[in-house]
């Protein structure tokens, strides 16, 4: 066991990869001699060469698109798109072509690229910095999605990625960068699975579901509702995309009630594909309905008033009083 | 005929002259590399002539019967759209001697990324033509594996395939790198990125050639401009050649007469050698027209003159050829009877094959959308075989 | 009233445009001469000339770029993109630019851009024309998203999607542009406002919401079921993005039972953001859970097996089985 | 010294000579506009130094003084960032001579599209340097209205704006028509679009230089190459001078000595009256360097030598025009300690404004989501207002 931060998780993470995987390699801006805006893969030029850890031009759908090529020729490429607001020049590489040539090759050939972006907001930072378009990649089928919430997921979850066979969009809770936890570089532990989500607390009167960023928020919501006599039960979805709603219902067949948290908007987010489907599979057993809370149906705002716009304590407990009193 | 100036071999980024700036699209350059002219003669230019003489009398009937098959191929396939057997179809008429020169100068080693009307690469490259028609039919959207002979499938997003392109040459480069370190003597590889006039236009172009000229990656973009972007002339996708547009990149950047087979194929020998010597990426304009409509949904009358049309017929590459192998004795009237023969009985074969094809189920769909394990996919499938098996049991009920 | 089809009553409504704004103005691939793919913008060219209906280069990017400009110099741009499955390279000009601008100048500058995009499937066509992928753009705060399923309103909706002071996706339900419909060209009638649900046919039993190409599949449906004795209502949504909410929540508070029904994929689709919020409010009128039937989560299959792809009438008859037996 | 060979007024299409494409971007091309060089010296040129008499020496003391108000804002700005009163600060030092110089060449009726660093563009355009800092203060994504100076908000994803810049240069040529038919004499107008040697590489600047080139739009592609984007160095975006891309559309492409003032005015002059006069696009590169980090967030230290920047220094703008005003007699010591006090004036009062300014209330991001009414705002803004009382209330029970 070791102490680290997610950041430094991931650039363990990667490290162990570009070991392991010959065929791995690094591209996007900046990544190179700085290291990367956040510093996500600090030394890894140094340690593993101009080939392996390519600074590129510009250009994101550039990135996605060599990266495309080289998996087409038998790489594992890792594409760092440098914050969530500057995805969109690359969508059309990865919606029309990233997630859909396994299936229109009938199977033939396999393009296992990662594409990591740090997301989401809280950290006062200027426009396009502080998004989280997790549900615009959902919809597409062919991508799966992952975001860790802690730096032992961290650390396993971005090597899974690079494993796995199929196109996989890391989203990095870029607040949490600097959140140290005990990471088991030995052993995956019950993190073998990066698309299983996990019960992080458990509890008996409601259920609240959050992802990356929002998992210590839920935990503190939780924490604080136990004080106020209420058992609630978190759990860290881990995989976006597919979602493991099996786990999600065994728990919300328990509590009862259900109350899905995440940055993003909540109009078209992905928290609403969660309410349907738990409300379809547990329909008899809600007592409430599933609760969203999430961001507004604006712009992200400015930094000055993000705390008014984000998910935080006070708003996922005002949910969890609607759910317990309804 | 081609004054075209080239880099000393070697020498690393020094740009080709390519035609006059101020030149309009519209009308061909002035300068354009040609070898056979329309009339059947050949010419010479400075560096290609050299490439064109290594052509053997066996090759060039081969691209006399090539394009002759892959012109009957597009009447039949034309045809079985007519009649109903095909969604669409995409005619390559006029554009034969830009496909089946180029094609002929790639390697089996070189890997190509088309866009959707490469049928004469596509033939060279010996994909199954009646495969190549699944798409076409509504049965699959790649009939062929691409790895076999290197040759990818066809990309509808118009320019998307041009970064894997790069990316591709990108990834032979570190294998060449690899295998030179262990001593291997593989054959040097290039990949060859097929686009349009139209598609030109499109960013990823741009940023292809960015990548491309960044880490000099072997890869030789050949740009088909064919006039028209279904009802778009190419005139309003640039007001001088396309050739130029490698000037702002500083690799080649050559534009030549698409309808003059030996020519292209000579440019196109050039360049992915080039490429594959490591020094760098090449653009290509094959200054070529669509003689036909953009397919078979498409009216051409709508846009522009049918005069247009009966020049470029004129210029047509076959006839071209036609002419130079009679002139030079290379090809008597029997050569030309057995091309129309083989032309039509592949015709015949690949009619046959494609009414034969097998219609896929939803299920193939389910089971590709990814390579590993996944519950929703599991699950709906599940959901759809309850679903279908009710109307079975409906059905049996009804009997 | 005069009887046209649906591609006509667009054209129309273009025509109508053209003529009483002299700020609009069109633009895209095809659309000039030749008239769109679809004939849509046919003739238009000859009456309004060059410079009012635009062929553009072939790039989405620009074409929706160029048009935000041409707003901000206090032009009305209609744009084309020829297919849905195109409109993906301008994905980042709509989602960072266009949807944000109005936002971004506190106000100060309105975009008023109005996006064509035929789309939907049924018409066997090849990769990338038939997709439904209006849930990319509803996630997005900013945008409005709407689509007539009848030539009443396709000539009604798109010249107040041109006169909204907001960006306007407009969706052509591309397999509905042959289907003949009355249009009163004096009078809107209750399709003066673009952002109203309707309901298409009443009924008790249970509420069928669909939009688009669906809208007569819906019907179809409920008057099946109605010859085993159910009582359907059908809501055509006209309006993706706002979803009038309340007269759906009131149907349903009536009827107690919902399907929803749309074309694009059922994960990360509208249809979940309809059935959260209506299980929200209206959790204790609902007796059964709501049912969405859209598309798998697959990419468009190929045409020769897009029937067992597309919601037809006897998926949402299954559908409505299953509620109303609940 | 500029050897730059131009169009002839008057004649269309044919390209300047820009430097040699052989040259690699890492450094100074041969050939690239130059009149005032780094020993303060005036050279000349052919074609600008007609432009460069035109300058009155009140102008010339106008450029330094205001490039000096823009580099003592701009340690203002850094300051403010340190001490936590912005987020985030893009220092601009070293890239004023590109601004400034560019910036005077505009007119009242030209409309300026920014991208993020153009602060010397905007005090030339007269916006309020305060407002400016909204934006870095995290209460504003645009701290000014774009229409009352012409001048466009900062866009910060890279490249993004330059197709709204040809966007409405279209709508310039569509006014200028339709004002031209109805007799009316405006003065003619033209759009800048400023952008970086990193977004240079991105897709959107190629799909602009395509619509501007199609529809001759009067636009000038103003691109400061600054050697860097971020910590990439720009010869990663391109191995040859990026004026050269221009040659690929056809149009007029550029490469000024991005610190000599009078070079930039200059060339800027010369490019908006060939887009206005309606001869089309002109792309401009300047050819400066970012002598501090990229923001304040950036360490500079991680990947580049410092014995680089200090090169640079020796280039400055700044210094080279002082130079040349003192030795021509057109400013003495009174002038630039009057300058300097103006800035120090400036600095104190952006600074005063700066620490005043009202914090925004998330009430006005409700308010411009959308220009006309939408429930689900106004129903998440009611439901704000309940959750927000409830907060107020629970405050006042405690009290
Ligand atoms: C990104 C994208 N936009 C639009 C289309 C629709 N489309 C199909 S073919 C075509 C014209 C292509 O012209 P060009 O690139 O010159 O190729 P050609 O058809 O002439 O071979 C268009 C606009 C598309 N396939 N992809
Ligand atoms: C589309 C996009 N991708 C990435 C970024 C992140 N980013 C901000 S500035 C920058 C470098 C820009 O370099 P350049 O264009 O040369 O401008 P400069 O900062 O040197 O003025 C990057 C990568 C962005 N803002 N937008
Ligand atoms: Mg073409
Ligand atoms: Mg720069």
């Amino acid at each position: 066991m070791t102490t680290m931060t997610i950041a430094k998780a991931i650039n363990e993470g990667l490290r162990a990869t570009l070991k392991n995987n010959p065929k791995s390699l690094l591209m996007g801006e900046d990544i190179g001699p700085l290291g990367g805006v956040y510093r996500v893969t600090d030394g890894l030029i140094k340690e593993f060469g101009e080939d392996r850890v390519v600074d590129t031009p510009l250009a994101e759908s550039g990135i996605v698109g060599t990266a495309i090529g080289l998996a087409l020729r038998g790489y594992s490429p890792v594409c760092e798109i440098q914050f969530d607001g500057f995805v969109f020049p690359a969508f059309n590489q990865i919606t029309t072509q990233l997630a859909k040539i396994h299936s229109r090759t009938n199977g033939r050939c396999t393009v296992p690229v990662v594409i990591r972006i740090p997301y989401g907001g809280g950290i006062g930072s200027i426009e396009h910095h502080s998004e989280s378009p997790e549900a615009l990649f959902a919809h597409t089928a062919g991508l799966r999605i992952i975001s860790p919430s802690n730096a032992h997921d961290a650390y396993w979850m971005i090597q899974q990625a690079v494993e796995c066979q199929d196109p996989v969009i890391f989203f990095e809770p870029k607040r949490r960068y600097w959140l140290k936890g005990e990471v088991d570089v030995e052993n995956a532990g019950p993190s073998s699975d990066p698309f299983q989500a996990h019960i992080v607390r458990e509890g008996s009167d409601a259920t609240i579901v959050a992802y990356g960023p929002l998992v210590p928020v839920a935990l503190a919501a939780a924490n604080a509702a136990a004080e106020d006599g209420h058992s609630i039960e978190v759990i860290d979805l881990r995989s976006i995309s597919p979602i493991d709603f099996d786990t999600v219902e065994a728990s919300v067949k328990k509590t009862g009630r259900l109350i899905v948290a995440h940055e993003a908007p909540t109009f078209g987010g992905i928290g609403g594909e969660i309410a349907a489907r738990i409300s379809e599979r547990a329909f008899l057993h809600l007592e409430a309905p599933v609760i969203r809370v999430g961001g507004f149906h604006m712009p992200y705002p400015v930094a000055k008033v993000e705390e008014d716009y984000l998910p935080d304590i006070d708003k996922i407990l005002e949910a969890l009083d609607r759910s317990l009193a309804y | 005929m081609g004054s075209t100036q080239l880099p000393t071999p070697g020498t690393d980024g020094i740009l080709a002259e390519v035609p006059s700036a101020g030149a309009v699209s519209g009308e061909p350059a002035a300068e354009m590399v040609q070898l056979l002219g329309p009339d059947g003669k050949l010419g010479t230019d400075p560096v290609f002539s050299d490439y064109a003489k290594r052509i053997e009398p066996e090759q060039l009937r081969r691209f006399y019967a090539d394009m002759a098959k892959i012109r009957r191929f597009d009447q039949e396939a034309t045809a079985l759209q007519r009649q109903g057997e095909l969604a669409l179809w995409v005619p390559l008429t006029g554009q034969e001697g830009a496909q089946i020169g180029s094609g002929h100068a790639s390697q089996p080693q070189d890997y190509i990324f088309p866009t959707y009307r490469e049928h004469g690469v596509a033939l060279v490259r010996n994909v199954d033509l009646a495969d190549l028609l699944r798409q076409f039919r509504g049965i699959s959207n790649g009939g062929w594996d691409p790895r076999e002979n290197n040759f990818h499938l066809y990309t509808l997003v118009l320019a998307a395939q041009t970064p894997h392109a790069v990316g591709y040459a990108m990834g032979i480069q570190r294998d060449q790198k690899l295998a030179e370190a262990s001593g291997s003597t593989e054959p040097k590889a290039a990949v060859m990125a097929y686009f349009g006039d139209g598609a030109s236009s499109e960013g990823d172009v741009h940023e292809s050639m960015v990548f491309a000229a960044s880490y000099n990656a072997p890869v030789v973009f050949f740009c088909q401009n064919n006039h028209w972007a279904i009802s778009v002339p190419s005139s309003v996708q640039t007001k001088i050649p396309l050739a130029n547009r490698a000037k702002g990149y500083g690799f080649p950047g050559i534009r030549v007469d698409g309808n003059d087979v030996i020519a292209v194929h000579a440019v196109t020998e050039w360049a992915l050698e080039h490429a594959r010597e490591g020094r760098g990426p090449v653009l290509i304009e094959a200054y070529t027209y669509r003689v036909g409509a953009h397919t078979t949904a498409d009216d051409p009358t709508k846009y522009r003159e049918s005069a247009e049309e009966t020049e470029w017929r004129s210029k047509d590459p076959l006839d071209r050829l036609e002419k130079y192998l009679r002139a030079e004795g290379l090809a008597d009237d029997a050569f030309f009877e057995q091309v129309k023969a083989d032309g039509d009985e592949l015709a015949a074969q690949v009619r046959a094959t494609t009414l034969s094809l097998e219609v896929p189920d939803i299920r193939s769909s389910f089971a590709n959308v990814y390579a590993e394990k996944h519950p929703l996919v599991d699950e709906e499938l599940a959901w759809f075989e309850e679903y279908s098996a009710g109307f079975e049991s409906d059905e049996e009920a009804a009997n």
